[in-house]
């Protein structure tokens, strides 16, 4: 019988990667290459919407067996759990309000209200080159929730993903409101070396046929069949 | 205000409780040091009277006058009197000082802060006379020990003798009370009574509903018998025990014997 | 399951000491097991995030006090209207303690912060007044809903207490010459809440342990703290039970606190 | 917001139907949680009122943890410890790692909180039947099993019915809860349908609908429950 | 078991509740038929004796045989006793039907549901036999209009008679009624005392706890006096009423007239 593999999945909206549509189905660019590793690795995937903060419990908890949520490989969680090998990498981007200009340094964001989901890359980035210059960091449970606010006015700038950040501007709301204001400047240290699928420490077997799997859809085609029907350039990064 | 005004006066009054007419026509004069006993049997409308006296029953038709004043009083529309004057209202009554059966006293206070309550907070007198004061009264009743005690930790007799004290700090010019030993077991009914007896023997004003016959007829000096919300009979307590005239009293009176 | 003991007046000299023996041999297994939980788990972080903690508490606290003492002013009219107030008036507080008691705290809390304050956003007019750098904050949406809802359960108390004052008492007042204003603040309103006392504990612990939904709208407390710690090291119940042990403190210290005071004031009766 | 009504409907591309699928998830939470709770709250009340010392303070400990901590901290605690704790039993007996649903979980979790809530309700209850009830089954002969199946429990039932009924209100609401650990119930697949959507008002207002309409109709069937099972043991407005 | 055999048959009864001895050696026999009036001052340990009868309250020691069959008790290890065999106290309790002072009447059940309960859950027998047994009953005691009403709903004195025909239905050897009576008004004694005296008149064996002289005048066989634990004088109602031996006895019995 083919192992049954729960994947997790936080479980908010994070488009274009993953998000519940309106029939309670969860769709987007990860949950597409799920199915295709999967398949790949001759697993069957489950996906399982966990909450974000409590991702890495779940899965030492054993709740969860994998995660596929857009989790960046950093040496920090490489201390309690294993990475696959990345499965694609995009800059950090700094968002703002249309009207106002700055940019995505210490001493453009300097003053303001930065928001970030709690504990992602993001966050520590934020803490770490933004938090003695801006008057408060605000840590949000979903990102979907740091955009509506600063939509809202709540906030003067968002720190996240470019390409999830991408989603939120070519929407009613994005377009009516915010636009980019530059991408931050690198450190991998924190920023890490692009997401992989977050797995126990002792799965090495799983981990070992995931890289494989990885590697093949990335020859095969498979990779870039799906990534074209969400976006425009390569997300597999360099 | 004559000297020689009555402490009380009530004329016809009045009371209905919708359909139900209690009181048919009452009048009663008390002059000052009187003491009245209201006897009748229950229901006769005793308590409704003592009521109207401070308008916690507003009556329906009728006149009371305290010391001259009389309460002014308007139709209120629907065939009944209200009062058009709220702070008279609230003067007077603080000259009307009442006992009632279950005693009443305010739980969250301890039998002290009752006393001084209405003095200090009502009439506005300095905190530590009103405390001189209702040392002396409670001391009177024999509750200065209890002072600082709270009422759900006394007996019912001791209870009673605080609401005494508390309806004395206001140095009223009648007492009104409204058979303040019914509630009692009959082993703390003497206790009360015999301040109530202290009070009479002083020719404090009071009008006092009651079946302690035997008591009215030693303190009293003058009894009402009510009955079907008309004064059936009156007059001294030697004449009204001794020597009824209507037959329904002298039923009343061999029934209670 | 022997026989339901029947209460008698004579009760054995029976020991609630702490030093029987069987207790005493819980407190040893006790004592093992928090031995081994500081043992065997990791607490190498707790003084890196020590001062954070006590700012949490803190903060937890501000939180549980200031609701629940605006929360007990709005509770007062909501209870009175009900027994007393003019129809329309009474059938709104009522209505008012309903809708909230019938929905969870955490919605009202998404529903504030999320909906009525995104709305106010929207119109320019509030963006630029005075109140603007309060209303981007959380707190205030946090604060509001807390406080609605202690008011809701409370007035629902002080209803119950309101009614419950008896009427011989509240006529005595009148027949004494107290005015409406005066016997009602020298009578009916501290009657009511000495026959409240008892329920406020419980309704206070309740309001303590409802704090920590705040933190799911960014509001800093001792909740949200340890949540950071939580994604800061990964670790799953070192936290969560130092969380624990902190919430059940307060509720301990809460409860004593109380009892200290209902021992004030005798309620033997009320 | 009418703009948004649309987005309430009960087929895709309305949201209507995600939200009842939370709604039903909730009750089968709050439902299957509350029958735990008064399993776990019949024989906490046995154990507190006829138990040995250290049963007892056992179950004083567990009424006292759960009540005194928030449960939104219990919920997370349950939630991760309890599935460990089964899993790792699973493994002790060398068996394979079960897989535990959210459901099961959940059920769990708010089973465990509401049975230190039902067992201080069931005991009170029992401890208010006045003694003469239960000693006159005695007089009779009756063992103290029957005497409790056909006694103390029906007496017991108009003593403990409002606290039961309060427990079954505050079970429905605390499922909100379990939105924390990314149960999909009401309050989460609203959170997503809102975020999806931006119709933030329309969805926590139409949730809060469907919240109020768990307790109205509660609040109907609670009271002829309670009119069906007090029917004649008291006399209207007197003493029992 | 001899056809001879005692109804109740009990020998040196000892009581005590940790330091207050209240039994000190109590015997007493009744033969089928007997009806036996326990007076006696206020703690002088009257309902502890009839509760140690059923085992209700267990006997520090002593002896309590029902119709030739010993109740079989051992040490509990702290001076006093506790029965050897639990079923045999169920089933020997079964023969004894007690009265309580508070009626005790289980209140989620009719009054029908109240007599039958125990024959159909403890004695087994059909319901419908049960059912028609009960109704005879109450109809006896004038109660079988109310016998789908709560107890409630009714008063004092029918609350009382559905006791006693709950305790009749199981067919009792013995009768135990504990003061009957006195939670009732003096209004509802009569009808109580009216039932109870029928069952006298019909030889049912009974013991009877009762502050009622003139009716344990009237239909006890026999008299018991109990004082400070032991029983002071015994012997017929006429002897014990008309002509005391001890002084305690004449000044109780003087007190009560
Ligand atoms: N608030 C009320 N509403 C309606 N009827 C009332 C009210 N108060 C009193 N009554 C009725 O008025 C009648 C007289 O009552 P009242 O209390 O004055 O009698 P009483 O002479 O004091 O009798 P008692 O000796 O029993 O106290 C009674 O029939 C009573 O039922
Ligand atoms: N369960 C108990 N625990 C301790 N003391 C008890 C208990 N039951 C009875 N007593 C005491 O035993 C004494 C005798 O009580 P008992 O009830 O037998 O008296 P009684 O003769 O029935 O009096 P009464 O006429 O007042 O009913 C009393 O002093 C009483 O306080
Ligand atoms: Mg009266
Ligand atoms: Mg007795």
């Amino acid at each position: 019988a083919a192992q049954e593999l729960k994947v997790g999945v936080a479980a908010e909206p994070y488009p274009p990667f993953s998000s519940p549509d309106a029939s309670g189905k969860w769709v987007g660019w990860e949950v597409d290459f799920m199915n295709a590793v999967c398949a790949e690795a001759k697993v069957k995937c489950v996906l399982t919407p966990v909450a974000w903060d409590g991702i890495i419990p779940a899965l030492t908890s054993k709740k969860i067996d994998a995660i596929m949520g857009s989790m960046s490989i950093t040496p920090e969680r490489s201390k309690t759990i294993a990475f696959s090998d990345k499965y694609y990498n995009t800059p950090t981007a700094v968002i703002g309000p249309k009207g106002v200009k700055f940019d995505a340094t210490p001493e453009g964001l300097k003053g303001k209200v930065l928001g970030v989901q709690v504990s992602t890359i993001h966050a520590d980035y934020a803490k770490k080159y933004f938090g003695p210059v801006v008057s408060e960091i605000k840590e949000y449970q979903t990102q979907d929730e740091a955009n509506q606010d600063l939509a809202s006015g709540r906030l003067d700038a968002v720190q996240a993903d470019l390409i999830t950040l991408q989603a939120f501007l070519d929407s009613d709301q994005g377009k009516a409101c915010c636009e980019v204001k530059g991408n931050v400047k690198d450190d991998p240290e924190i920023l890490g070396a692009g997401v992989g699928i977050g797995l126990r420490k002792e799965d090495t077997a799983l981990k070992d046929k995931f890289n494989a799997a990885i590697k093949a859809i990335r020859t095969n085609g498979t990779y870039d069949k799906i990534s074209k029907s969400y976006f425009t350039f390569d997300i597999y990064g360099k | 205000m004559a000297e020689t005004a009555q402490a009380i006066e009530v004329r016809d009054l009045y009371k209905r409780f919708g359909p139900l007419e209690v009181l048919k026509g009452v009048s009663l004069t008390a002059k000052q040091g009187d003491v009245i006993a209201l006897i009748g049997g229950s229901g006769s409308g005793k308590s409704t009277f003592l009521r109207c006296i401070n308008m916690l029953e507003l009556p329906t038709a009728g006149q009371v006058t305290i010391h001259g004043e009389s309460i002014e009083m308007k139709s209120d529309g629907h065939g009944g009197l209200m009062p058009s004057n709220r702070k008279q209202i609230q003067r007077i009554r603080t000259k009307l000082g009442m006992v009632f059966q279950s005693f009443n006293l305010w739980q969250h206070m301890t039998v002290l802060q009752n006393v001084i309550e209405v003095p200090v907070h009502v009439l506005g007198q300095p905190r530590d006379k009103a405390i001189e004061v209702a040392e002396a009264l409670l001391r009177r009743v024999g509750l200065y020990e209890k002072r600082d005690a709270y009422p759900s930790f006394l007996s019912g007799g001791q209870q009673q003798r605080a609401a005494i004290a508390r309806a004395l700090a206001i140095q009223p010019l009648v007492m009104l009370f409204d058979e303040p030993t019914s509630a009692l077991d009959p082993e703390l009914v003497g206790e009360v009574l015999s301040v109530i007896g202290d009070l009479a023997r002083e020719k404090r004003t009071m009008i006092l509903v009651t079946h302690e016959m035997k008591f009215a007829r030693q303190v009293a000096s003058h009894v009402v018998y009510l009955h079907g919300g008309v004064i059936e009979e009156q007059g001294p307590p030697e004449a009204i025990f001794e020597n009824p005239q209507s037959e329904r009293l002298k039923k009343f009176i061999s029934s209670i014997h | 399951m022997s026989e339901v003991q029947i209460p008698s007046a004579y009760v054995a000299p029976k020991g609630r000491s702490l030093f029987e023996p069987h207790r005493i041999f819980l407190m040893l297994v006790f004592a093992g097991l928090i031995f081994c939980v500081a043992w065997f788990m990791r607490w190498d972080w707790l003084p890196r995030y020590q001062d954070r903690l006590i700012y949490g508490i803190g903060q937890t606290l501000l939180m549980l006090f200031s609701t629940a003492i605006v929360g007990f002013l709005l509770a007062v009219p909501l209870g009175l209207v009900q027994v007393t107030g003019p129809k329309p008036l009474a059938l709104l507080a009522r209505g008012f303690c309903t809708l909230i008691r019938g929905t969870p705290l955490l919605l009202q809390l998404w529903l504030l912060y999320y909906g009525v304050g995104s709305l106010f956003a929207q119109f320019p007019e509030i963006r630029s007044s005075f109140l603007w750098p309060y209303l981007r904050q959380a707190w205030p949406y946090g604060f509001t809903a807390l406080m609605i809802s202690f008011a809701a359960y409370e007035g629902e108390v002080m209803r119950g207490a309101f009614a419950g004052v008896p009427r011989g008492e509240l006529e005595a007042a009148r027949a004494f010459g107290m005015g409406r204003f005066t016997l009602f603040r020298r009578i009916w309103l501290p009657r009511a809440i000495h026959r409240a006392l008892p329920t406020l504990t419980g309704e206070t612990v309740l309001q303590l342990k409802s704090t920590p939904l705040v933190a799911t709208v960014t509001v800093v407390d001792v909740y949200a703290i340890i949540s950071r710690v939580r994604q800061e090291t990964y670790l799953t119940y070192e936290p969560l039970l130092l969380l624990a042990l902190i919430y059940l403190c307060l509720t301990g210290i809460l409860v004593y606190a109380f009892r200290l005071l209902e021992n004030r004031i005798p309620t033997k009766g009320v | 917001m009418d703009a948004t009504l649309h987005l309430l409907s009960l087929t895709s591309p309305g949201w209507g139907g995600v939200l009842l699928g939370g709604l039903v998830a909730s009750l089968q939470v709050a439902f299957g949680g509350y029958l735990l709770g008064l399993l776990i709250g019949t024989g906490g009340a046995a154990g507190k009122l006829w138990g040995g010392p250290i049963l007892r303070d056992l179950l004083e400990v567990y009424t006292t943890v759960v009540r005194g901590v928030p449960e939104l901290v219990l919920i997370l605690i349950l939630y991760y410890a309890g599935t460990d704790a089964v899993n790792q039993l699973m493994a002790l007996a060398g068996l394979p790692s079960v897989d535990i649903s959210g459901l099961a979980a959940g059920i769990f979790v708010i089973g465990v909180v509401q049975g230190a809530y039902s067992t201080e309700v069931l005991r009170g209850a029992i401890l208010s039947i006045p003694p003469g009830q239960i000693e006159a089954a005695r007089a009779y002969g009756m063992s103290p099993l029957l005497a409790l199946r056909r006694v103390t429990l029906p007496a017991m039932l108009p003593f403990a019915l409002p606290g039961l009924s309060n427990l079954w209100l505050i079970a429905t609401k605390d499922t909100a809860l379990l939105a924390v650990v990314g149960f999909a119930e009401l309050t989460l697949v609203t959170r997503q349908a809102a975020g999806t959507t931006k119709a933030y008002m329309t969805f926590f207002l139409a949730a809060g609908v469907l919240y109020l309409g768990i307790t109205l109709v509660s609040n109907l069937v609670i009271r002829a429950i309670e009119k069906r099972a007090l029917r004649g043991m008291t006399r209207p407005g007197g003493a029992a």
